[in-house]
């Protein structure tokens, strides 16, 4: 895990099979596009990859998943999907406190503290902790 | 046999001091008994002691004053109320000692800052709604059949209270539910509604003040047996069967029904329990009249 | 009186096993508006699961949630295996088919069980965990432990049931139904019962996808979704089909799990009738390559997601856990306002919450 | 309301289901998962059983041929019996003891005999 760390640009990164690439400007429209071909969010996974965030949302609608990948720098903020659906402010609130995503429009937020304490002032998710 | 003057200083001294033993004994069996309806061993008999004992040498930290205060008014309250039962005296005076003791412990339940412990105290006024039209409707029974409100006029009928007051043993019933705390009906506080309201009324109380309310409880016990005691006064004996067959049918009811809100408790309570008592009463005037 | 209280119904309180906050805005008694607060057992499993060698995972996964345990291991082991492309001796699949059967049946008797205890129906909370017990006997003597019972690894299962063990799975089911059969259709029935569950706590069919709701809460709400429909392991050979109520509120939640033990108990039978035999464990060799994998299971409580990566050393780069209480805690601050102080115990017991699961 | 009547008195005249338990205990059932037991004369001190445990439990020290175990942070999983090359470990039926201290023990071979317990802590976390 310590090459992560020393050399980031040199890394290749897996991509999850079936992924579909998505920027910032037009997640929210194809979010609500699957929204109305009745797709379910399950969740989202977030990954550091060293200058970036790499989001992954994963929907399901009749047993097939699809899967949205959003490539993100760091201090870019990211739409949130809280109010197409109401339970992405859990996993929106999750991502910003481990991992220090920013989000925009958060339908709750707990400010980062959610699982974390008061006096916690680091994001515990990514690879490096100390930056 | 209540009113010998030589007996009486032996039936304060049984009131204050061999009433709560029984009462504790009771609470006990009550909980052996629900043990065993659930499947379980249960505790030993003499728990309810023990848990009195343990909370005795703890170190109280209560919320205000004024629910200590009230806590003891509503103990003396109590065992005003035994006393007055058991000694013969007026009837009427009895509920409304009774009653004034439960004022107390709401007031006392209003008197801290919890929410747990306010909203028990609402829902304990209500639970005073619900069983004090039956007790009142009780005592009124025994006036029109014997005539006074002195409890030992009962001892003096021929035939017991029971004969002429059947409907009365599930108003016995109800009133037990209710004031012992039982499913369906144990809202305010208890060793049961704690998922709603986790201690609920006595929230605030610890130590020997919660204590004091387990004493409390134990007294309630006795005065509820003496009140079905009275249903068949001519064989005390019978008379404490039947007080322990209502008990036994609250604890069968307590583990066959799941609880209620409380506004389901007030529509039960005046829609079945009032009538019903209602319908006895009718009966009894009814008859004698006749009998005039 | 008509001014609002809150109430901190939570993080210790008696109705829930587990530490969650929820802030009850009152008014009398009704409920205007809830705040669930998180935090209390955040353990950073997913942070220790980069740390660990990815077979130590197995053990650490099961420790996410004390009552499904082994769907964790088996979620995380297909994950795995999907990465490594391993595949399972057929005999394994219906192993972890009849573990994972024996959890839901106990899970779903627990929750049973919470639920008459929140509306103060002792007898019947006794009932069912007697009940339980009978089964979480069955798991330890087949595997050496009772709930947390590591049998699963990568590749395969740990160990194997011996054909005694199997009938007496069968013998233990068996009795475990009759005594069901003596009780569920009673408490559906049940006059006190039906008051404080019906018409609480509705979730409505159109509302349930924004919602996020999975597993039997989605299920009472008339939407037919399990993850078991999917056949992962050897339920594609067990003609599986989803119980589905449509009232969506906490009656229609607790039909739809006494249903699912019914739907267990055919479910173990069929998977022992059918057991192949041979091998349960396959060997590999080497560490997980660099490739994702997401992988998804039904848990008692609804659909697990793993999301997994490797880098080709032991360690894997990241494990994402998805737990069903995760998505379902949304739900209650639509289902909560409006009900009664006294509604609320029920209610949340009924999304079955797993606050451990939730904040891992 | 009364349905479930029946199950309730039918339970006050049957045999209550639960123990009491300090004083009946049940027969731990066989292969169940207990306490760990090390074996200081098999063991070679390769360390794989400190490698794979998942709780960080096991110690070994080869230079010092002694091997540390701290039975409160096992989890009883098994993976270290399953991972010996020497079957040096073994699995006991019977449960851990509660205890005042969470205490360490230190294995051996028989030949250099050590204290059973030791409070010592372990060199790494």
């Amino acid at each position: 895990m310590t090459q992560t760390d020393t050399q980031p640009q040199e890394k290749q990164f897996p991509v999850l099979e079936g992924a579909e690439n998505i920027t910032i400007d037009n997640l929210t429209a194809r979010v609500k596009k699957l929204d109305e071909e009745g797709y379910r969010l399950l969740t989202a996974t977030c990954l550091d990859r060293g200058e970036k965030y790499e989001i992954y949302y994963h929907f399901d609608k009749d047993l097939t998943m699809l899967h949205l990948r959003l490539l993100v720098n760091k201090e870019e903020e990211v739409p949130s999907l809280s109010l197409i659906y109401l339970c992405a402010f859990l996993i929106e609130n999750e991502m910003k406190e481990l991992f220090g995503v920013k989000f925009s429009g958060l339908f709750v937020n707990y400010g980062g503290r959610l699982f974390l304490g008061e006096d916690s002032d680091i994001t515990p998710m990514l690879k490096c902790v100390d930056c | 046999m209540f009113l010998n003057s030589g007996n009486t200083v032996l039936i304060v001294f049984m009131a204050v001091f061999v009433a709560p033993l029984i009462g504790g004994l009771l609470m006990g069996i009550d909980r052996i008994l629900s043990a065993r309806l659930q499947g379980r061993i249960g505790p030993p008999i003499l728990q309810p002691f023990y848990d009195m004992m343990k909370l005795m040498s703890k170190k109280p930290i209560s919320g205000t004053k004024i629910q200590i205060i009230c806590v003891f008014v509503y103990l003396v309250s109590m065992i005003l109320s035994l006393v007055l039962l058991m000694t013969g005296q007026d009837l009427l005076v009895m509920v409304l000692v009774l009653a004034m003791g439960s004022i107390f412990f709401i007031l006392g339940g209003f008197s801290v800052k919890s929410p747990y412990s306010n909203i028990g105290a609402q829902r304990e006024i209500l639970q005073v709604l619900a069983y004090e039209p039956l007790i009142i409707f009780y005592v009124v029974a025994i006036y029109l059949k014997t005539g006074s409100f002195m409890t030992f006029k009962v001892f003096e009928l021929k035939d017991p209270l029971l004969y002429s007051m059947p409907l009365f043993v599930v108003a016995l019933i109800i009133i037990m539910v209710i004031k012992l705390r039982k499913s369906p009906f144990d809202l305010s506080t208890s060793h049961h509604a704690h998922q709603e309201l986790v201690k609920g009324i006595t929230t605030e109380l610890s130590g020997r003040h919660l204590a004091v309310i387990e004493l409390v409880h134990m007294y309630e016990m006795a005065l509820l047996m003496v009140l079905a005691m009275l249903l068949f006064a001519t064989n005390l004996w019978i008379g404490l069967a039947l007080g322990l067959f209502c008990l036994f049918a609250t604890i069968v009811i307590d583990n066959i029904t799941a609880r209620l809100t409380w506004s389901d408790m007030l529509r039960f309570a005046w829609k079945i329990g009032v009538p019903i008592t209602a319908l006895n009463l009718a009966v009894i005037y009814y008859f004698s009249i006749i009998k005039k | 009186m008509s001014t609002r209280t809150v109430i901190p119904m939570g993080p210790q309180h008696p109705v829930f096993p587990e530490p969650l906050q929820l802030k009850l805005s009152l008014k009398d008694e009704k409920i205007v508006d809830v705040a669930p607060a998180l935090g209390y057992v955040h353990r950073g499993i997913e942070k220790a699961a980069e740390k660990n060698d990815f077979t130590q995972n197995v053990f650490l996964v099961e420790r996410i949630c004390g009552i499904c345990s082994f769907i964790h291991a088996v979620c995380y082991c297909m994950a795995i295996e999907d990465i490594m492309k391993i595949e399972l001796p057929p005999r394994a699949n219906y192993l972890r088919v009849i573990w994972g059967e024996l959890h839901r049946l106990h899970s779903h008797m627990l929750w049973l069980g919470l639920l008459a205890d929140s509306f103060g129906f002792e007898s019947l909370f006794m009932k069912f965990w007697e009940i339980r017990e009978r089964i979480l006997d069955i798991l330890e003597k087949t595997t050496g432990a009772r709930v947390i019972i590591s049998a699963c690894a990568i590749g395969g299962v740990r160990r194997d049931i011996s054909d005694e063990h199997l009938q007496e799975i069968l013998t233990v089911i068996d009795k475990c139904e009759k005594e069901l059969n003596g009780i569920i259709p009673v408490v559906m029935s049940d006059t006190t019962v039906k008051r404080r569950t019906v018409g609480v706590g509705v979730i409505e069919k159109e509302k349930a996808i924004h919602l996020g709701i999975v597993g039997p809460v989605l299920r009472a709400s008339g939407i037919a979704q399990d993850a078991r429909m999917t056949g992962y392991g050897a339920y594609k050979y067990l003609d599986f089909k989803p119980v589905v109520e449509e009232s969506g509120d906490c009656y229609a939640r607790a039909v739809v799990r006494a249903k699912e033990t019914y739907q267990s108990i055919g479910l173990l039978r069929k998977a022992i009738n059918q057991l192949p035999s041979g091998d349960i464990l396959t060997k590999y060799k080497g560490n997980p390559g660099k490739a994702a994998a997401v992988s998804r299971v039904e848990q008692p409580r609804g659909e697990l997601i793993y999301y997994v990566e490797g880098n080709g050393t032991k360690n894997l780069e990241r494990v994402r856990v998805r737990t069903p209480t995760f998505s379902n805690v949304p739900a209650l601050s639509k289902m909560l306002p409006g009900m009664e102080l006294a509604d609320a115990p029920v209610i949340v017991l009924s999304i079955d919450p797993c606050i451990s699961c939730t904040e891992r | 309301m009364a349905n479930f009547l029946g199950a309730v008195i039918e339970n006050l005249f049957k045999k209550p289901a639960t123990r009491p338990y300090p004083f009946t205990k049940r027969e731990p059932f066989k292969d169940a998962r207990g306490l760990i037991k090390f074996d200081g004369d098999k063991c070679v001190y390769c360390g794989a059983c400190s490698k794979k445990c998942p709780a960080a439990a096991i110690r070994v020290e080869r230079a010092e041929k002694a091997l540390y175990f701290e039975p409160f942070k096992c989890v009883t999983c098994g993976f270290c019996v399953e991972v010996c090359p020497k079957d040096a470990i073994n699995q006991e039926f019977e449960y851990r003891k509660p205890d005042y201290s969470k205490s360490i023990e230190k294995y051996g071979p028989s030949a250099v005999p050590a204290p059973a317990k030791t409070e010592a802590p372990p060199s790494q976390a």
